[in-house]
């Protein structure tokens, strides 16, 4: 359950024993055939795996260096990456007999797609929510209604996505026994670092086999953006023993210079939050504060232990990128490509944007092309046009 | 060798343990009603230091630490107001009770060594399970300190191996969920904790969800000892603005005194 | 350029000139290899063809009948199958040297394509929308803007699609030569339906290999949603010479025996608009008029020509599904499989309700799920909490 | 033998064919200025049907379509009020223009009948080319009544078959576009209208964008004539108030009679 340093179990004993009975579960389903072909069924036949890989002619030329492709998770049912890992744990929450699902979600887009998998599965579903995020994400949470979940707000704390996630433990810790906790990203204790991890690395696998497919060779760099991070470590991982230069690109909101950020690996210090050891956006005392980004999905304070582990190690680099600069390489994208990321993902497009020029013509970057960006809309219409009036 | 390994403590018939928040409602006020609880008679106390993700505790608790970061409550002032408290006649055995994230941010051996200092006998780190605590445990016990584990129902297997570790006394958890107040416990709850005083070398006391005096008497029977928080944090914060004024302070005090007073009454 | 008696090129006789050169040059692309490859290439690797086959288990045990597929358009790019045309013709106007591609819209979904294809291939674009449409589907023309499409207001007759489409075709009449008119359904002047519905056809192409690898035969049925038609003529058109039945579902709006409807065939005449003869909702004096539906994209008064014929010839049957009726199958669907569907696929959703449980659980029911339902959570969220109020 | 085949039109040295909207600003007023025209010593006249979705006309006509259909114009309404005309004098040929559909909801061999009766000479549908024509043309043939093609730059090849088959006269379309008034013209023009001249029986009238005395004038040249109906039919909606007011409807008659004889002035 460790990283290096980073990882391991912080949580109340209250759910100890969930978490080895939940490693156990894994760890067994993991060599089932039976439970191999199912997942793969419902990847393949409900999510519309596997997801195209995109050569971006026109960015490629304006940018005027390395040849750009897209890993296209944004086709996926429900349109991100985190349909893989919420139908994995649906179906290991099945193979477990756990009758109701709870998830923690900030702009919704987990929640979405983990009612989306309960949905699907015919299971109960509670989805925690800060009463904040709720009020800005009015249709996400309407979709999740539609889908049969109840959505449970969070009035405690600052009412947003640590607090809904504090929520969703404490509801875990005291239904333990007949509740699954389907947790989002590469976060939280041990196992679900590695098994989201696992259920993301369909990511890579694919991708590898592509850029062979496409170009005979594997991408000479690989980008993904990090806020938890599981689309960045699902792509990373198939190519961490291989000669590929990976990049992760998190969120520095306003700047890392101000106090409005989510720069987690460039700003934070090591600490425990929502039962893992990492970096964390912290005060003096060890209180976690807010973080800010424009992108809600990067906007945690943490970061999973892994991310820290190949931080510290040197494997990955993770570089920050602002909101604006954000904003301009997903301008680029629609504008060349026909393709409208979420923000989150246009962290990555916008470290693209520095980097390919640095690069040869015959050099290839491959970006986890994570999300699409109709959610996105109104804000990004937001700040283009309060971008116009200031 | 500290508090919770004395006599008065390990010998004890029944035991009594009150959590409360530090700085709660201020710095100074929560060692006036560290000293008031020592008066009304409790066995220990547990000194919560406030966080801002406080995962293991309801909503009361969560609510308190809120009130103590405001009045700048922390981890160093945690520290501080106890050697206060000492100075100022507090003789308890006493149990500092945190979140990793703080101990982390603060540095740990510093940590124990302040705690010495300020005259604490214990540790308690809800989210600092088993697994994770054997080196933690090793540099208190070096320390004269005691690293309060949690047990619950749902520990099964794992029962065992935390109490042969145990040092101080265990913290049962007597149903699951987090801190606060309940009307009913599990049937199968007398069975359990005999299981877990079997395992057990010290007290085993029980916690969560006790809020009625019928609640501590039956727990100080079934067990070694009753710990109770939200209800007395909740009636804390109720006294909040007698507390804080000069004039009513004195029968705010008094009003917990009593309230303590009749949990331990029966 | 006739079904039967419907269809024919009823426009200016400035545009028949250009009407010929298209159809000599889509004839042409159709018999070349390259074009062929360069759309399959596109139609794959942009917008993630194939697109995935569904079984419903969940729904197929709800309504106690037939087995229910889906094909799942609702996956591709830009969330519908517009997007299959939108390539398609977007490649032939650069094979034909077009320099400008127009398009009129109606909810924004054709021209979202259109843009998004224009975007890619680096093509001017010119998007006409109803003054009206504009104000309500403020989002929709703000990614067309993203995306470097010109949005052009239209402010002639009731400010919607009817009146955007007159619009596109006048800009067309004046800019002929070097303008390329993309139109998003199988309606249009000859060679407009025959063109989009093999674009079209690969809908129903891939569903039927789909179902004979998944059931070992083709469906009983075969249903879809028809305001223009092009998702149910790409679909039903490879089934023409099977054993199959096909139902279209068009739109009844408040109920036929109202004035606010959708539907063409059932209360239509015969007429022409838009440069084919079909049948159309229309005054005594032979004025178009206004049609209804809660849906968009149905919410057109006329159809495409092959529609009328495959009515006439009882090839195809059509039946009219009011705003309620689907609406209902459209719940259905998210809360028991996880599918947010467009209202427009709705319609052949309520169907599907109606009919599999007439069927043996033996037969099978193949629906296509024309788009996603992501566009319409506004209005699905004001007509439930309307209906919850009334 | 229909008026567009009378020698007054076929030996014409200058023609001048207005067109309008009937039943704009109301039925009768329509028959009023069609009358007005004809004194102003026009050569034919198109008798305009309004229709929801006028996909060949500019915004000019589309407004002129929507205030006759509010006014209760329609096809039906076009045949009458020419039936009036011709009782109250007119002697113009006349052709009746309108799009395809009204024709079919109406029924194309009751239309024919119904224009006989009404006293038209031709018929204009903008949306029926060549191709779809062929039946429309041999019935209207068995029946007197000129079919009128359109031919336009972007004709090609396709103006030889057209004008082979022409009755009436042949629309020149000037400038792609629909109709409206604009300041240029293309400068193959000219050349152009000699082909079509050189393939056409009949004479080649020049449409779309003619705005002002001078154009009419080079047209008249060029081609065998010149048809205006943007600029006049705005003139007429300019006017709506004036005509609909009993007492100052003469002068508005008088002054779109001075409007038309300056635009043939030249």
């Amino acid at each position: 359950g460790r990283y290096g340093e980073f990882g391991g179990k912080y949580v109340p004993e209250t759910l100890m024993y969930a978490l080895e009975e939940l490693e156990a579960a894994f760890l067994d389903a993991k060599e089932d055939p039976a439970f191999q072909e199912k997942l793969t069924s419902e990847l393949e036949r409900f999510s519309g795996r596997p997801t195209a890989l995109t050569y971006a002619p026109q960015l490629t030329e304006h940018y005027g260096g390395a040849k750009i492709y897209l890993k296209r998770e944004d086709l996926n049912h429900t349109g991100a990456h985190k349909i893989n890992n919420a139908l994995a744990q649906g179906l290991l929450a099945m193979r477990m007999g756990k009758k109701e699902i709870i998830a923690e979600t900030g702009a919704g887009q987990h929640g979405v797609a983990t009612a989306t998998m309960a949905a699907r599965f015919g299971l109960k579903c509670k989805v925690f929510m800060g009463k904040e995020d709720i009020r800005r994400q009015e249709l996400n949470v309407f979709r999740m209604k539609l889908m049969g979940a109840e959505v449970i707000e969070v009035t405690s704390g600052g009412h947003t996505l640590k607090d809904a996630t504090n929520e969703a433990i404490r509801h875990w810790v005291a239904h333990v026994e007949d509740t699954f906790y389907i947790i989002g990203s590469v976060v939280g204790p041990h196992p679900y670092p590695m098994m989201v991890r696992d259920f993301q690395r369909i990511i890579g696998d694919e991708s590898k086999q592509q850029m062979i497919e496409e170009t005979g060779k594997l991408p000479d760099e690989v980008v993904a953006c990090v806020g938890g991070g599981s689309n960045a470590m699902g792509m990373f991982y198939p190519f961490l023993d291989d000669d590929v230069r990976l990049t992760g690109a998190e969120a520095a909101g306003k700047g890392v210079e101000t106090t409005e950020h989510a720069a987690t690996l460039f700003k934070g210090r090591k600490g425990v939050l929502h039962g893992s050891l990492s970096y964390l956006i912290q005060d003096v005392d060890g209180n976690i504060t807010e973080p800010y980004s424009i992108s809600a999905g990067l906007d945690y304070p943490g970061i999973g232990p892994e991310h820290a582990h190949l931080r510290d190690t040197k494997r990955v680099q993770y570089v920050p990128i602002t909101d604006d600069e954000a904003m301009d390489a997903l301008k680029d994208l629609a504008e060349l490509e026909g393709i409208l990321p979420a923000i989150e993902t246009a962290h990555a497009l916008a470290y693209v944007k520095q980097k390919a020029p640095e690069m040869d013509e015959d050099e290839v970057l491959l970006v986890c092309l994570s999300g699409r960006g109709d959610k996105d809309v109104q804000t990004i219409q937001a700040k283009v046009e309060g971008d116009v009036q200031s | 060798m500290n508090r919770l390994n004395n006599e008065a403590f390990t010998k004890a018939t029944k035991r009594f343990v009150p959590y409360m928040m530090s700085s709660d409602p201020s710095p100074e006020v929560s060692v006036d009603i560290a000293l008031t609880l020592q008066e009304a008679g409790v066995e220990a106390l547990e000194w919560g230091v406030p966080f801002s993700d406080p995962l293991a505790d309801g909503p009361v608790i969560q609510e308190a630490g809120q009130r103590a970061l405001k009045r700048g409550g922390s981890l160093t002032k945690a520290l501080s107001t106890m050697k206060d408290a000492r100075e100022r006649g507090l003789t308890l055995p006493t149990v500092l009770f945190t979140y990793v994230n703080p101990v982390l941010s603060f540095g740990f051996e510093k940590l124990v060594q302040e705690m010495g200092e300020a005259g604490f006998d214990g540790l308690l780190i809800p989210d600092l399970p088993y697994e994770e605590s054997h080196s933690y445990r090793e540099y208190c016990q070096k320390h004269d300190l005691s690293l309060i584990p949690l047990v619950a129902p749902s520990s099964r297997s794992r029962v065992e191996k935390i109490c042969k570790d145990a040092d101080g006394f265990v913290y049962y958890v007597t149903s699951l969920g987090v801190t606060g107040t309940r009307q009913e416990f599990s049937e199968t709850l007398k069975a359990e904790i005999e299981t877990v005083k079997s395992f057990s070398r010290v007290p085993v006391l029980a916690g969560f969800g006790i809020s009625t005096p019928e609640h501590v008497s039956f727990f100080q029977k079934i067990a070694d000892g009753a710990i109770v928080g939200s209800a007395l944090v909740r009636k804390i914060g109720s006294l909040e603005e007698d507390l804080l004024d000069p004039e009513r302070k004195h029968g705010a005090l008094n009003e917990i005194k009593g309230f303590v007073q009749e949990l331990i009454s029966y």
